[in-house]
């Protein structure tokens, strides 16, 4: 109740003297403001919004809320100003100003008022004007960078007085940014200019360099301009510090994506010396399992929207397992001891695959929604942004790894699965079923080639092509690694990852790749058979 | 009781078993002799059902067993200790005996001490890796895999080869002891005949393919069957 | 096991009869075309040299890649490169043919430089005026590269899938090269807009029939060199080396420089044929290097029978023809095709399409091969050559 | 000319249905069997059936320059729509120059180019990139300072940017303000990139990133600059290659306020548009498949050829491409588009935003429409060219028409 | 008994010499500072129990694994551990191993003819010619190795014995100075054991040659000095008669 009434209060504190110099129409006019938002000219609108933000009216931050978010429309019949909330297929219509609701509508009912990007920026920072005094937490720290954006000294006081209210220290922490970024810029004291600068100092984020960096060269005082350039100094040291681990971080995310793609294939290739042309198409299932399982999701459960994706990766384990078992049942099986020919007969069927998919789904890409744990990013500093699907595909492939390594290594699945690959007949002799574990490890590769889909399908395009992304990558990294070494693939892939974008910021991302692939050419004259080449005498049997 | 029933056995168009008969009992040694290239080894394929039979049938404990796969075959207690030892190279010793578990209940999923007494370089040996190990020590591991199966039928391929006299000696034991304890048929093929014959309960002489003489270990005249072997 | 491995009575017979196949193409296919008139059943369009031109070329390149893979085991996932290489040799020179002839009317530069804003051509352009050097480049380029490549990967005993994945790197990293517009050879686009060859015009039908009996030349002279190749000592040596590679060392023989001088050999070929190529479809660009494109090849030589030099041939003309009339006849569903005759081939056909002509003039199969074989990646074959 | 009479009217569809390019072009085959399907059930043309000859080239070029000569020679095409990469066009250029064909080029491309045999209906660069940079650089369009030019390394982002960096100079722009940066085809790891743009930004300077990244390398593009939360307002990315068909594979969510540049935008609401993309979706009975820049190219070539048969009364080559030269076709985002005898069409340029819903908002554009220039006034050695192939005039690329030295084949 | 120390042999008449060669596999010593000679002309019986370091002795002194250290001189000069496969075997080392290894692809013919001498180079192989005397000549190897009437089968398709009988004509045919011969009579009859060493004592009236076996009877009949390796070194050296009198060779060899 209190806040409330303090923010209406402190609204209009700080709107007053705005209207009182540009003289405009008084704020109970909130409703013919609000019509001019309706204009077609984007100049009348951002009049219109200013306006709207200096009437000191408390309805005003919804409103443009609304217009942000491009739930503000208008009614066709009647062009009455409406905002429209989407409910299942229709849209709920209330008043802008009472917030009554008058009744629902659907789409082609209705005309979206247009919001261009200028205009965006503009809505952002009135909103934050705002919202600095919002109950929440997570508003006030928005409103804070919103402000830090406009820098609008007229907000200066509104922010003092948010500061002396702060009690969460991160929130506090971005308010006193945006302070400082206001002083910097609109300071008439040097001396406060200074104390600003030396604030700034202490933050590392691209947007604190830029501000220094466009202070640096306007300041007028010798004084002043010193204490920003060592602020900028401070800063830019520190973000070359976040900028090596943003590197660090980006390798072993490439390395991540590389070792998923390539795990399967180091089953299907480098354990059972099939030349499996096809892995890329099974990663390509697997992706478009994720897709229809969404699609299932959103006609029938679309509350569980954000789960499909982890409904995806049995799924796709099992889809592109299944269709592993089935293609080492229908072809592979007759063409063991004769390596060379899966090379074709995979071939073959990837372009079947890919035709299949193509006719199924269309050639173009599909459309896989991030659900929200997965969408944004950690912001670490403002030098090092760590993106939420990043992560997690880093530590699903880790997880995928352990459990195939502890599969290979620890089970009796895993050694019969070895001993066939190693001696068919023999192992047939010692009772081993032999068809069966071949047809497992098969699906087992596949299966996994399956999960990768599910991750690639939240960075990459879920197309047809796909796979043929991803497949030189892969025999690449096994290769590289040491074939039938799963340590190999997951080394190999994490350091071409690593040598990858620690190139890439220096040589391009073209050339660091010829770079990579050259290296690998060189690597393995040193190393003929990869990082964990298998030594001595079993080697060569 | 093995029964093996005049089987044929086709390379592609060449054939290598020509109506091999064969019988081989419980707590019996039965020895296969001949020369290079008769098709020893390939009988023997044949019994493990790693080779197909074009033609004539085997029985084992009273089952046909003729068109089993190799996997049913082991589950039924016959192993094979192959030519050429066929370790498996990147397995680790240890790994390498426990292949055999595939073949076992549960409960009998883990390798007897004796393997270990009888062949102690396996236990120093447990972590190397099969392909690693000297000819002869492979033999041993050889033999050794064969034995985790509890096999009641065990076919042996010329097991002494490569293997350094004093272990020979050592198998030699261990076959009587196996063939002692009452559940065990054996069929050995070796070209050395003194360990054949030290061990032999029946005998059995191939040449081209067919079986040219057979008989107990007391009518194994040395010249006879000597007359089979040499060229 | 080889069907009709190590017969060297038999093997004068399918090389006579290439040979003669070949020859009856590249005289029979020009005179169809020049002395049949248009309305006839038996006139072969220019087009159709043209494409049978194309097929000529391939053909040549798939039997430099089954000297090599089906005679001495070395996989080359790469060896599209060499095709592209001699291609962009002989490109460089049609390049210079222009001359002001281009948009833009530069005699110095190819118009692609002179949008770009190249000053002056870069050094290694020059010499390709000559066509005499061109020659020389078309030969040296592929051959150096293979020898520089063969000489690190096969002294330090690169083998098997090892030595297949590094030719793929190979190729792709050219290939990425290529594309760069600042490499000067004309980035994605490539080289394009021909004119001329040695004075004559590429549009002409003579011109076209001329390259194509060139074509059949080349092939011809290409697969009497390999058979000579593998009907020698060093032939044997070389399906040695394929299946016990460390046995052939232990005989004294050194099995780097073998494998050196087929690859550089095979390189040469491959370069050829691409210098052969590009006059004939007009177009050189770096998604000759594409990794699948090297794959393809290898498929071609599959599909016609490894190890026979007259299956290689068969197949590549095989899997070309049916690509041009299945893109053209079934574009929609043309991969489900090709995709399946890849299959089928696999498992009906082991020994390619000529392996099971041969058996069935033999009348009767193959057995199957009794390898017991253990897996792993590694080059494992039992079959043997023919020829 | 045409060998025999024949009872139809053959019309070559050459574009990739496999291969990395037939998530682009298999659409645009589509959309011509519709638009022939249209055609024949208004009575096809010249009292004639037109019948569809479809071919796929595979995304191979060298395929493309076979296929192109099969359709002229085999099947004796009357006249053949494709290609959608330049090197494709460039592959079979010669082709349709040597057997005097007539091809109908729907995507926007680096332009430096001007042949008697093709028409080229998408936007030269002086219709797409520089009024989308004009726009970044106005106040409406943020005042854009600093620029990042982020593109696949080809000739086509090549050549555009080299004409946006020779632009950007006469506004005063330094290279200090310019990053460039090439990536290969298909390029899916963004992450180092999207954290330089964002280092190159913030130096002080309002900064815009114009994109010419191609085809299958979008989604992940976009997908990391949502992620690291690169938000249109502070710096917005304006696209040339990205249309409605290539949002349809992302969550545009954290996407809205990005930009791109085209001649046709599917949201525009005119009614032309509507009935078309009523038919479309009748048509591919999939009411959600969107329709895009090069659709409407092919729409308007294939109207404008149709008219310009039935004017010449023939499907002769050389009759229609004379026929061609100032034909006028309704565009569907409104105005009329109008073929120059440079062989480019006139038409407006739009800007557009992505909005949620995967669709662009038109939030500005030319108030008339742009002259298509085949030869750039910005590299200095294309400023002197001309392209006019009105006979006897003809000249693709000389400083001024010459008369009639280059006989058509066929008079 | 102690193990006989080697003084360096003559030069002159010295055709292989291992001096303190040791080998070790991630810790595990196979040889352990392995010291022994060979005069010319020589026939040697090696023997020892399993892992004893035979086979690796073979494969250092052909090149395939190298020591750590220690030095194996070759014909009063040559220093083998510098030299790789090749060369060791152009020198004039030829050896038949273990596990026989012959190629599959070729026929029994075509393997013996690429082992004979000469025509080593690449030019010089592509344009050889086999000369009537050196087919003969495989004409005597066949004949001697039992395979004439398998001449035209491919190698791949003998049986264990027989590629162990090609293995031997391969090594004739390449016609050696040494010959180092691992196990040559593992899965031969008894009465083809007599064979093999009547052969071997045949070609060492022209040629040096070392021999590993277990077959004690063999090695009775080959009648030549025996060295016994154990654990990587030479336990003892002597007649046949004299080691197997060593309490300590009974120990870990024999047996009793
Ligand atoms: N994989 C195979 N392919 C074709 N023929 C084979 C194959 N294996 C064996 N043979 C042939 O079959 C015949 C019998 O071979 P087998 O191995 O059974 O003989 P063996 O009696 O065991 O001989 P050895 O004493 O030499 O081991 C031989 O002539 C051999 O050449
Ligand atoms: N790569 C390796 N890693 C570990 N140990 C090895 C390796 N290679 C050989 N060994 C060991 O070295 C020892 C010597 O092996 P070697 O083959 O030389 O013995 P050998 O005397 O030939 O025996 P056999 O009579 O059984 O053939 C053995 O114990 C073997 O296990
Ligand atoms: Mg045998
Ligand atoms: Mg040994």
């Amino acid at each position: 109740m209190i806040a409330v009434t303090l923010r209406a209060l402190f609204c209009l504190l700080v709107a007053w003297p705005l209207l009182a110099a540009s003289g405009q129409a008084v704020a109970d006019d909130l409703e013919a403001l609000v019509a001019g938002l309706g204009s077609n000219s984007f100049a009348e609108k951002a009049r219109a919004i200013d306006a709207i933000a200096a009437s000191g009216d408390p309805r005003a931050a919804a409103i443009l809320e609304a217009l942000v978010d491009g739930d503000l429309q208008t009614r066709r019949d009647d062009d009455r100003m409406v905002i429209a909330e989407a409910k299942g297929r229709t849209y709920v219509l209330r008043d802008p100003l009472s917030g009554a609701e008058i009744g629902e509508a659907g789409r082609a009912e209705l005309r979206p008022i247009i919001i261009n990007n200028r205009l965006r920026g503009q809505l952002r920072g009135a909103i934050g004007g705002l919202t600095l005094l919002s109950p929440d937490p997570g508003r006030r720290a928005s409103a804070a960078d919103a402000v830090f954006v406009t820098r609008d000294p007229e907000l200066l006081p509104v922010l003092d007085k948010a500061l002396a209210r702060e009690s969460e220290g991160w929130v506090r922490d971005r308010l006193e940014r945006a302070a400082a970024a206001t002083r910097l810029a609109a300071a008439e004291d040097p001396a406060a200019r200074i104390a600003a600068a030396r604030t700034l100092a202490h933050y590392a984020d691209q947007d604190v360099r830029s501000l220094l960096t466009a202070s640096s060269q306007s300041e007028q005082d010798a004084d002043a301009r010193e204490a920003i350039a060592a602020a900028l100094g401070q800063v830019e040291t520190r973000l070359a510090l976040w900028g090596v681990l943003a590197n660090v971080f980006q390798g072993i995310s490439l390395g991540s994506v590389l070792l998923l793609a390539a795990v399967g294939l180091a089953i299907t290739f480098g354990v059972m010396g099939v030349i499996n042309m096809a892995h890329g198409e099974m990663v390509m299932l697997g992706a478009y399992t994720t897709f229809v399982i969404q699609q299932l999701v959103l006609a029938y459960a679309p509350d569980w929207l954000n789960w499909s994706v982890l409904i995806a990766i049995p799924a796709a384990f099992v889809v592109a397992g299944g269709i592993g078992i089935l293609i080492e049942q229908s072809i592979i099986r007759f063409l063991y001891g004769r390596p060379l020919e899966t090379l074709l007969a995979t071939w073959g069927l990837s372009l079947i695959l890919q035709q299949t998919v193509r006719t199924i789904f269309g050639p173009s890409n599909r459309e896989v929604i991030s659900p929200s744990w997965m969408s944004g990013a950690i912001e670490i500093s403002g030098g090092l942004t760590l993106t939420y699907n990043r992560i997690w595909i880093i530590v699903f492939s880790l997880i995928v790894f352990t459990l195939l390594i502890v599969l290979m290594r620890r089970s009796g699945f895993g050694l019969r699965i070895r001993a066939v690959t190693q001696n068919r007949r023999m192992a047939g002799a010692m009772g081993i079923r032999t068809g069966r574990v071949d047809a497992m490890t098969f699906g087992l590769g596949s299966g996994i080639a399956g999960i990768a889909g599910v991750a690639l399908s939240q960075i990459d395009n879920v197309s047809p092509n796909l796979g043929q992304g991803y497949i030189i990558d892969s025999f690449m990294v096994v290769v590289f690694g040491g074939v039938g070494n799963l340590m190999g693939t997951l080394v190999g892939a994490f350091s071409l990852g690593l040598v990858n974008k620690f190139l890439e910021p220096y040589s391009g991302a073209v050339l660091g790749k010829i770079f990579v692939l050259v290296a690998i050419i060189l690597f393995i004259q040193k190393r003929p058979q990869g990082i964990f080449a298998p030594k001595g005498r079993a080697a060569e049997t | 009781m093995l029964q093996v029933d005049s089987i044929d056995l086709f390379y592609g168009a060449s054939q290598a078993l020509r109506r091999v008969g064969l019988t081989a009992a419980k707590d019996r040694v039965t020895c296969i002799l001949g020369r290079n290239g008769v098709g020893k080894t390939s009988l023997l394929r044949c019994i493990a059902g790693q080779q197909p039979a074009r033609a004539g049938r085997i029985r084992w404990e009273d089952e046909d067993i003729t068109t089993l796969p190799a996997y049913a075959r082991a589950a039924r207690g016959i192993a094979i200790v192959p030519q050429g030892r066929e370790i498996f190279p990147l397995l680790s010793v240890e790994e390498n005996l426990q292949t055999g578990f595939a073949a076992l209940p549960r409960s009998l999923r883990h390798i007897p001490d004796e393997i270990f007494d009888l062949f102690p370089v396996l236990r120093d040996m447990l972590a190397r890796r099969g392909g690693d190990l000297s000819g002869g020590q492979q033999q041993q591991l050889a033999i050794a895999r064969a034995l985790v199966i509890r096999p009641r039928l065990l076919l042996l391929d010329e097991p002494t080869e490569g293997i350094q006299p004093s272990i020979i000696k050592d198998i030699e034991r261990v076959i009587r002891r196996l063939v002692a304890g009452g559940n065990m048929a054996i069929v050995l093929v070796e070209q050395y005949f003194d360990f054949a014959r030290g061990l032999a309960d029946s005998y059995v002489v191939m040449d081209r393919g067919e079986v040219v003489a057979e008989g107990a270990n007391a009518d194994m005249v040395e010249e006879d069957v000597r007359r089979h072997l040499t060229v | 096991m080889g069907a009709f491995a190590s017969r060297p009575r038999l093997s004068g017979l399918p090389a006579a009869i290439t040979l003669a196949l070949i020859a009856a193409v590249g005289i029979g296919v020009p005179l169809l075309n020049l002395l049949v008139p248009p309305g006839s059943a038996l006139h072969v369009p220019t087009y159709m040299v043209s494409l049978l031109g194309k097929y000529l070329c391939y053909g040549l390149l798939a039997l430099s890649v089954d000297l090599i893979w089906g005679y001495c085991g070395i996989l080359s996932l790469g060896h599209g490169a060499f095709f592209a290489l001699g291609g962009y040799a002989m490109g460089m020179h049609l390049m210079r043919q222009i001359g002001d002839r281009g948009v833009y009317g530069n005699a110095e530069l190819p118009d692609f430089m002179v949008f770009l804003n190249w000053k002056e051509l870069p050094w290694y352009w020059h010499g390709f005026d000559s066509f005499a050097f061109t020659v020389v480049m078309v030969m040296a380029v592929p051959g150096l590269l293979a020898f520089l490549f063969g000489w690190f990967a096969f002294r330090s005993r690169v083998t098997g899938v090892y030595l297949s994945i590094i030719s793929q790197a190979l190729t792709f990293a050219l290939m990425l090269a290529f594309f760069r517009n600042d490499m000067g050879f004309g980035g994605n686009n490539g080289l394009t807009d021909f004119k001329d060859i040695l004075g004559f015009n590429l549009q002409a039908d003579g011109t076209r029939i001329g390259l194509f009996v060139a074509s059949a030349i080349a092939l011809a002279l290409g697969y009497v060199l390999c058979r000579f190749i593998v009907t020698s000592r060093l032939g044997k040596v070389l399906v040695a080396v394929r299946d016990a590679e460390s046995r052939t060392r232990f005989l004294g023989y050194r099995v780097e420089y073998y494998k050196l001088c087929v690859f550089v050999v095979s390189a040469i070929m491959a370069g050829v044929a691409g210098a052969l190529y590009v006059p004939q479809v007009g177009i050189i660009n770096p998604s000759e290097f594409a990794p699948a494109n090297s794959i393809e090849i290898v498929i071609w030589v599959a599909v016609g029978g490894r190890g026979t030099l007259h299956g290689a041939i068969l197949g590549a003309l095989l899997v070309n023809y049916a690509k041009s009339y299945l893109t053209g006849a079934i574009p929609e569903v043309w991969l489900f095709a090709l995709g399946a005759l890849f299959i089928a081939v696999t498992l009906f056909l082991p020994k390619g399409v000529v392996g099971a002509v041969a058996s069935g003039l033999r009348g009767r199969r193959a057995g199957p091969a009794i390898t017991g074989g253990p897996g792993g990646a590694g080059e494992r074959t039992s079959e043997a050559p023919a020829e | 000319g045409q060998a025999r009479a024949a009872d139809t009217i053959k019309v070559g569809i050459l574009h990739s249905l496999s291969g990395t390019m037939a998530i682009s072009e298999t659409t645009l085959k589509d959309a011509m069997l519709m638009l022939i399907a249209d055609q024949n059930a208004k009575g096809g043309l010249l009292g004639k059936k037109l019948e569809p000859v479809v071919v796929d080239p595979a995304s191979n070029w060298p395929l493309f320059a076979e296929k192109a000569r099969e359709l002229l020679q085999k099947d004796k095409v009357d006249v053949v729509f494709g290609c959608w990469t330049s090197v494709s066009r460039k592959s079979v250029l010669p082709v349709f120059e040597e057997l005097n064909g007539l091809l109908f080029y729907p995507v926007q491309y680096e332009g430096e180019e001007s042949s008697r045999n093709v028409f080229y209906t998408g936007a030269a660069p002086n219709q797409q990139a520089i009024p989308a940079v004009e726009y970044l650089m106005s106040e409406e369009g943020g005042g854009a300072e600093r620029w990042v030019l982020l593109g696949t390394d080809y000739v086509y982002p090549r050549t555009t940017n080299k004409i946006l960096r020779a632009f950007l100079h006469s506004k005063g722009v330094s290279d200090a303000d310019i990053m460039e940066n090439y990536t290969p085809f298909g390029h899916s790891d963004w992450q180092t990139i999207v954290a330089d743009v964002k280092s190159f930004a913030s130096a002080g300077k309002k900064t815009a990133v114009v994109s010419t990244i191609n085809g299958d390398a979008n989604v992940p593009f976009y997908k990391e600059l949502g992620n690291q939360g690169i938000s249109a307002e502070t710096i917005p990315v304006v696209a040339f290659s990205v249309g409605e068909e290539e949002l349809a594979g992302l969550d545009t969510a954290p996407l809205v306020g990005h930009l791109a540049a085209w001649n046709y935008f599917m949201s525009v609401d005119t009614p032309e548009n509507k009935d078309f993309i009523a038919n479309w979706h009748k048509y591919i009975k999939n009411p959600k498949r969107v329709t895009n820049d090069p659709m409407e190219a092919h729409y308007i070539g294939f109207n404008m050829w149709v008219q310009a048969v039935e004017q010449a009364g023939t499907t002769d080559v050389d009759a229609v491409r004379q026929a061609m030269y100032g034909q006028k076709v309704p565009n569907l985002t409104g105005g009329i588009a109008v073929m120059n005898v440079n062989h480019h069409l006139s038409k407006p340029v739009l800007i557009g935003e992505i909005q949620p819903d995967g669709q662009f908002q038109v939030v500005w554009q030319t108030d008339d429409v742009v002259v298509g220039d085949a030869w750039s006034d910005f590299i200095p050695e294309s400023a002197k060219l001309t392209a006019d192939w009105t006979f006897p005039w003809v000249c693709g690329n000389c400083e001024k028409p010459r008369f009639g030295d280059q006989k058509p084949a066929g008079l | 008994m102690s193990t006989p120390v080697h003084a360096r042999p003559e030069a002159r008449d010295t055709l292989l010499y291992l001096n303190g060669v040791s080998v070790s596999f991630d810790g595990f010593k196979a040889l352990n500072s392995l010291s022994f000679y060979v005069v010319v002309g020589e026939m040697r019986a090696i023997i020892g129990p399993n892992g004893a370091g035979k086979t690796t002795m073979m494969d250092v002194v052909t090149g395939k694994t190298r020591p750590d250290s220690g030095d194996v001189v070759f014909n009063g000069g040559t220093d083998l551990t510098e030299l790789d496969e090749a060369r060791i075997a152009n020198l004039g080392i030829g050896r038949k191993f273990q596990k026989p290894t012959v190629f599959d692809g070729h026929t029994v013919y075509a393997n013996l003819e690429l082992a004979l001498a000469g025509g080593r180079g690449v030019f010089a192989s592509l344009f050889f010619r086999s000369t009537p005397a050196q087919r003969a000549r495989i004409d005597a190897v066949l004949e001697t190795i039992a395979l004439a009437g398998a001449r035209d089968r491919l190698a791949g398709s003998l049986s264990h014995g027989q590629r162990q009988w090609l293995e031997i004509g391969m090594l004739l045919a390449q016609d050696p100075q040494l010959l180092l011969v691992d196990e040559p009579v593992a899965g031969m009859t008894d009465s083809e054991t007599e064979q093999t060493a009547v052969l071997l004592k045949e070609i060492n009236k022209s040629h040096t040659v070392v021999v590993v076996e277990h077959d004690m009877t063999f090695v009775r009949s080959l009648d030549c000095p025996v060295t016994v390796l154990h654990e990587g070194r030479v336990l003892a050296e002597g007649t046949l008669a004299d080691v197997q009198r060593n309490k300590q060779v009974v120990e870990v060899y024999l047996g009793r």
